[in-house]
């Protein structure tokens, strides 16, 4: 009656039967498996059965097993969220999910132009999309995070003048600071510039003392981390004077209101495209781009594969494929740039199909809706008592500093307060940031109505 | 479906979305708001963008989807090395939760512990399954852990003072980012040919290493599905200069449950869970690897690590020796869960299941492939292969001229992924079969059967196969277009301003 | 794909998903579970269900999948009648919800006030659509709300007393079901033909009418697109005996804020939800009809009906003058959910313009498809039409011997629908087409383009068309098969019995 | 700035652009729209808007909307259930759901054999799949639900004897009787046979005293709505003996460990397939099947559409299409067999997945760990003081009785208790079997494990 005495036979196995396996050793002329192994020294052989958890062998077994854990979580759907710090709450159109759920392309890898002709055209078209959004002509196949893609575009930047000082701003997230003094300690000699209390902004003047004709590379974000937009031309034309490569990290969701940056001066232009219709994940949703003119010289710079247009053999048909191939690792090995390797493909698709569905008008009414919350909620929350936006009248984009110093409460206080009220506060910088005081990073996007604001500030006055 | 380019979709005006708009009291207070704006930061002329209503959009990417092979709708075992096995679609459900989907790396561990629960447990199986003490999720690809291993090697001998530590050995037949990372850390990199038998050379070995050495970074099995069985020797060797040793598991699928990284001595180790542990390769990533190391090496590793304080789970990143950050936040956390849950749906014995009809697959493979006239499986003659094959077509093309590239462009008529190798080919015409556990006697023998009708055609009308491929959406793509500054063109708008006159559009 | 039937997938031994055992506790208490079974309710042998792995099951069914136009993938104005929309994918995304998706029906009201609001206020929206006092959502399809309504005109007269109704009119071109779903009713039913300019003929409506007649079940416009101007009149002179009138609104969608059912007399309703109101037409269901009535005929509406008490919402089945059930439990509950959010996306503006720009494509597309030499849009010559046009290729085939219905097997090698019509034929070789509002200049134009084309091989090169299909997942289907007892198999077991000889398997 | 002012252009509306409009205006010479709608009399035409609630025109502002409603809804994955009567909570395995929300099955209607070949396809093997499960040859495509398809049944055999005298078990949902009742008005004479109240079975002896020759059908549920196990072969013998036609209703998913009715003499089965693989959606998952011999004057009286399987003009090709379709009121109106028209095929291709994915080891496996569960639960919840189970000795699948007269409360009054514990309990037989005093109906299948039946067992110790 119980099927417990038989071996099991497993659904993602169809060669698990009795039958499959010996049918195929006979074939072989195998005895058994561990005939394959002979090559493996005794003594390095498991003895007996891997330390795992019991299964959960039935579907329904392993849905119930995660389930109850992934019940253990409070999402943003849950509670409402003012976090960002470089990850971000935006509305995924439906569209995106319906696309990158495809099995299709859920399950493709490294197939030919030919047989996977859809994914390439795909990309190809994500590419071309961001190249209109920066109005640059080179764009990459994504790296895996716009950490990533800061990172590289540094050392592209050092090889392409063949210099190696690069001054980063210190408005800069502190993790891709790390990211990047990492990844560029062989070749690289990191300085950063620091931030102007004031304004929350790149420090112009420290950049001029920093500036000379060894830099390689002027580095900032844009907007900042502190969610402040810099005066990208201003930035971008000493870099230029002093012949260092401007390079910006940007918000692409800002692009509909703000200017690329192609048109203040900046030669590479990196980011994340997460805003851009992924899911936030826990930071699962992130990849970076990185884009460029169409100088050849850069061009050659580039880890990352990029995915190039050209007619076939029938006219009026395009096909797609590697754009200077030899620039990669994967044909030079060590002698490539970098190294490249499976990153983050299926967003940059999800992107394409985010800005196909958005096109230019939802661009600028995102970014305006965005630039228009900020606002509002910073003469909100501003006014609540003890509640300071230290860079109250600079230009702000999706999100700004909150003070709360004169409340004689901690951030961290505050914010479990809040938490109990079912709102996730901005996030703490006191840690990082310890000259701002006890200041948190409030984000707001198109997700929040007028009301979610109000809640928040009508919460924070019963909690101060 | 003969679709165009989505910027060619456009048409004046079409919305696909609209964007839920701000209160009037909300719109009020921002009159003003681009008054503080630097005029050069104010955009001054729409992204030219396509306009497109929402069901053509939505049109043009499911038949450009149609236009691709996923593992899903064939007998993907044509990618050998890419380990293309079943995705559970469970685990796709389950990641597509809110309760995972909608969460922000930064709140509050409190509000968390599920996922923090999820990675903790995974580390433990990864732990069981390496051998080693320690494992971070942080890389966000195969490559990318490897990246890391290699980071840690430069800073635990920069711990040391091991200064002259500026060597680092793999060999030509391990992934080619082994070598690449290696060297953005500065190394020096000694690349090991195999001898004749295709088991890396350990003679070679033996010549390379010295007190420069600062680490060995080793695929194995190689891509040839040959495990090199003085596996331990290499790592030995090694060690006795010094060096640490880095075991690329890119190759593991047939060795769960059979051997570990630990104990054939290696320091570090990585695994891509998109490989080994059936996530999804979704086109290219998003992916996880997974480094793992030993006590000695958990100083160094890249923050933040998954810790739990009875019961209590949080995120450590108080790691000042520690190489920093890799990545973004915590890496792909929705990777782990999909291979958690797998490992949890199979157990212990179901991984050695799994690796073991791996390489019972492979080994059927290839005698099938191996009936078929003009294949070979070179070095290692007459020896059982682990997860993979790399076979070699060089008979066939003697006798017929044809390349095995030329037959991969056939098979891709029949709707089957064939893959050569990663270059160099150090075997003449080389490709690479990989069926893992997920295929069955009948799916193989379906492969091969394809491969057979393909190869007869090579001997019989080798014209077809020359001037494949016939029945993809696309014909043979004119490639002078690629590596051209002159011509190339990476986005519509470069095309559009090189090719003016050629534009189809 | 060239994908067999699914049993002949089966491999012995192979599983396709494992079922959660039950502790051994319970299997314990259960070791006699079987003793009180009558020795015939067992079941002796397994049933031959094919035995397949969870990834060949899968890969079977999406090639199946794509071997399907889907209106997500085509310009599907085709299927004339059948108004083919957008379905939006956020209204899925709702639907699929585990809120939705897995609520059980008999769950206290209390637990389910979300679904219930949104029925409530979705009969809301119905009644302003339709001017009707209430609505049921019970039916799960179109025929299914005839039917309901047959049932309530049966009910009403019953419950008046008036044994002697018992005929009910329709006309020739309203939908089969108002004539069948009568008939189970029955009521002798009386069909109207169309006049010589394709409307209904009022006279033949006096000539019917009489103390007898029960009703009038009736679509407006008809599946030609040709609106009655008479409606009233019809209504009026059904009226005056007695009969009560149920307006069919399958083709509603070129009408939505320009006219009610209502204002025109009606007392009964019907709305496709799948059509209308852009709910996915899932191959053929689940959907909804709905039932809309005037406040005399809401004791008769079958139940249970969505009640609000004090902003408490309740299931009310005291209906003791009711119809009684016509579907289990509600209906289909996440059909009503994507018909709400679609209309609560729209507002009352959004879906005039569905009405108007829909009836603007279709006189677009008959300005297209009239250019096109052989077509023809018999009868009111010269007018405009609604939603829709009822074509006919009778001098196409005068001057080449083809036939409507070979048209539509050469458009399917393009990739696109084409419906003649439901039989019998009225119009010589027809034809309908429906661009609804989802559809571009483009894209109707591209759909003229391949008519066009596929007319003009008619004319130049007829045995192409005749020969079709020929670019399809199959060829020409060998029809005698299906209409003798002898070798007709409606499963695989009967066709293996019947024609073991030729099974291909 | 804003854009309020400018006309709405819809992205479900391509040529809801001004652009479109006045281009198709122009293209067929009309000056307005209004001029299509010249045949609806004035007084006909509404003036003005239809009066609905302001539209959330943003995908974002329509999808909090929803949300916020349906998060009013507490679920059968939020609480513990034991519901049942006719809507079961099974697993859904996820293939099930992968490939019924796959965009070409959603969004695909009429289409001919040869386009929508897979939509043919998919139903010939779940017709087939089914016929294997229930060892019959003839199985329809769905119709609307397990209601649809029994009064259709019977009406079938009203048909095929030329009799209209239809015995009907009473161990049945009574909505399902009323529903059979309004169908089958016209043409049949309905008798009720009792309830064995002992037995919670169809009475033997009033089966025999109302069957004679007259009689056109003898008509239950195996396992009837009280979860009983009927001895189908016993009240087929009878009804064959008396020249009437056993119909019987089943639950498919018990068919792997009980007889499929024909093998107990049924000559005509129906039955719901929500249990195969469909959520239950509120009661949105039903579709209904009705199967029988391949007996010509049997299939002839089918109103469904049947689809069968025929070769192409190329050998070893096969095609699908439709079996005597003249039978149909698509076909031939009011003189087809009753109607047709769109019902649930999504949910039969689902099905068809849901029993390709068990295979016979699956349905064996299922079929008896739910035999299992229901026996384990009825001696524990009989155990509990107060409460008996009226039919502990008979054989039950899924469901039983349980009465609560000796604790002195009533179902209403427990299951609210429960309910606050997070407990969905049984449904409340009370008012509609006011025979079984205060009784409730719980259901027990593959989704509950041990612990979750001993968590009822304590609650309602905990309650009473």
């Amino acid at each position: 009656m119980s099927t417990t005495q038989k071996k099991t036979v497993y659904p993602y196995i169809p060669n698990s039967t009795p039958q499959a396996r010996q049918f195929m050793l006979d074939a072989v002329n195998a005895k058994s498996v561990d005939e394959f192994y002979a090559d493996i020294p005794k003594h390095l052989k498991l003895d007996g059965l891997l330390d795992l958890p019991a299964p959960k062998l039935s579907e329904f077994g392993l849905k119930r097993h995660v389930q109850k854990l992934l019940n253990k979580n409070t999402s943003t759907e849950d509670n409402l969220s003012f976090l960002g710090g470089g990850c971000y709450q935006h509305h995924v159109p439906s569209v995106c999910d319906e696309v990158n759920q495809r099995s299709e392309f859920v399950t493709a890898y490294a197939g030919e132009p030919y047989d996977d002709h859809g994914r390439f055209q795909a990309l190809f078209e994500y590419t071309s999309l961001m190249g209109e959004l920066l109005e640059m002509d080179v764009v990459n196949v994504p790296v895996y995070d716009g950490f990533q893609a800061a990172a590289t575009s540094i050392r592209m930047a050092c090889r392409y003048t063949g210099k190696r000082k690069a001054l980063i701003s210190g408005a800069i997230n502190p993790d891709k600071l790390k990211m990047i003094t990492t990844y560029c300690q062989a070749d690289v000699d990191i300085h950063v510039i620091p931030v102007d209390q004031k304004t929350g902004g790149l420090c112009r003047a420290s950049l001029k003392d920093l500036l000379d004709d060894q830099t390689a590379v002027v580095y900032f974000d844009n907007p900042n981390y502190l969610g402040v937009i810099e005066d990208g031309e201003a930035i971008c034309s000493l870099a230029n004077e002093a012949g260092a490569v401007p390079a910006v990290a940007v918000d692409p969701i800002s692009l509909g209101v703000l200017a690329p940056p192609a048109n203040y001066g900046a030669k590479l232009v990196t980011g994340d495209i997460q805003p851009l219709g992924m899911h936030m994940q826990f930071g699962g949703g992130h990849a970076g781009f990185i884009a460029s003119h169409d100088e050849p010289d850069m061009v050659m710079q580039y880890p990352s594969r990029l995915f190039g247009i050209a007619p076939t053999e029938v006219p009026g048909e395009y096909g797609f494929g590697d754009v200077a191939f030899e620039r990669t690792s994967f044909e030079k090995r060590e002698n490539g740039q970098e190294y490249v390797g499976t990153a983050a493909v299926l967003w940059g698709i999800t992107a394409g199909v985010y800005l196909a569905t958005m096109g230019p008008q939802g661009m600028q009414e995102i970014g305006e809706g965005i630039l228009q919350r900020n606002c509002y909620a910073k003469q909100q929350l501003s006014k609540l008592p003890g509640v300071n936006v230290p860079h109250f009248d600079q230009p702000h984009f999706k999100e700004f500093v909150v003070n709360f110093d004169d409340t004689g409460k901690t951030v961290a206080e505050i914010n479990l307060a809040l938490q109990e009220k079912g709102i996730f506060a901005g996030h703490d910088l006191s840690a990082d940031w310890p000259e701002l005081g006890q200041s948190a990073l409030y984000c707001f996007t198109e997700v929040h109505t007028q009301n979610d604001i109000d809640t928040l500030c009508q919460a924070l006055t019963e909690v101060l | 479906w003969d679709e165009p380019v989505v910027m060619e979709l456009s048409a004046e005006g079409e919305r696909g979305i609209l964007i839920p708009e701000a209160e009037q009291a909300v719109r009020d207070a921002a009159a003003n708001v681009y008054d503080t704006l630097p005029s050069s930061m104010r955009r001054k002329n729409a992204p030219a963008l396509p306009e497109i209503a929402q069901n053509r959009v939505l049109r043009h990417y499911l038949r450009l989807s149609q236009e691709n092979l996923g593992a899903d709708l064939q007998v993907d075992i044509g990618q050998g090395t890419c380990t293309m096995k079943y995705n559970p679609k469970i685990n796709d459900q389950l990641a597509y939760s809110p309760k995972m989907a909608e969460l922000h790396p930064l709140q509050d561990e409190s509000t968390v512990q599920g996922i923090l629960e999820v990675m903790h447990e995974f580390e433990k199986i990864i732990k069981a399954i390496s051998g080693m003490d320690k494992a971070s999720f942080q890389p966000r690809g195969g490559s990318a852990a490897i990246y890391a291993n290699a980071a840690v090697i430069k800073k635990y001998h920069d711990a040391q003072g091991n200064t002259h530590k500026d060597e680092i050995i793999t060999t030509m037949l391990s992934h080619p980012s082994d070598a690449a990372c290696a060297k953005l850390f500065g190394f020096k990199i000694i690349t090991l040919y195999p001898d004749d038998d295709g088991y890396p050379d350990i003679e070679a070995l033996k010549a390379a290493v010295s007190e420069r050495t600062a680490g060995l970074m080793i695929t194995n099995p190689e891509d040839t599905g040959i495990f090199n069985p003085r596996i331990q020797e290499f790592v030995d060797i090694v060690h006795e200069v010094g060096g640490l040793c880095a075991y690329d598991q890119a190759n593991a699928n047939g060795l769960l449950g059979i051997t570990r990284a630990r104990d054939a001595g290696f320091d570090l180790c990585q695994f891509n869970l998109h490989k080994t542990f059936s996530t999804p390769h979704n086109s290219g990533g998003p992916a996880v690897g997974v480094q793992a190391v030993t006590k000695e090496l958990v100083p160094y590793l890249p923050g933040p690590l998954v810790e739990n304080d009875n019961g209590r789970y949080y995120l450590n990143d108080d790691l000042p020796h520690g190489i920093g950050k890799v990545a973004a936040f915590y890496g792909a956390a929705s990777v782990v869960l999909r291979a958690y849950a797998w490992v949890m749906n199979l157990g212990a014995e179901g991984l050695k299941e799994v690796a073991e009809i791996a390489v019972l697959n492979n080994n059927y493979l290839m005698g099938e492939v191996l009936k078929i006239k003009g294949s070979s499986a070179p070095w290692a003659k007459g020896k059982r292969r682990i997860e993979q094959v790399r076979y070699s077509w060089e008979e066939l093309h003697r006798d017929t001229g044809i390349h095995s590239e030329q037959l991969g462009l056939r098979m891709a008529d029949y709707g089957l992924h064939y893959w050569t190798s990663h270059h160099p080919y150090l075997l003449p015409e080389p490709a690479t079969f990989e069926p893992t556990e997920s295929y069955s006697i009948t799916d193989m023998d379906e492969y091969v059967r394809t491969l057979k009708a393909v190869t007869e055609e090579a001997y019989s009308n080798p014209a077809i196969v020359r001037s494949a491929p016939h029945n993809c959406p696309i014909h043979k793509i004119r490639h002078d277009n690629f590596d051209d500054p002159e011509r190339w063109a990476v986005t519509w708008r470069a095309y559009c301003r090189k090719h003016a006159d050629s534009s189809n559009g």
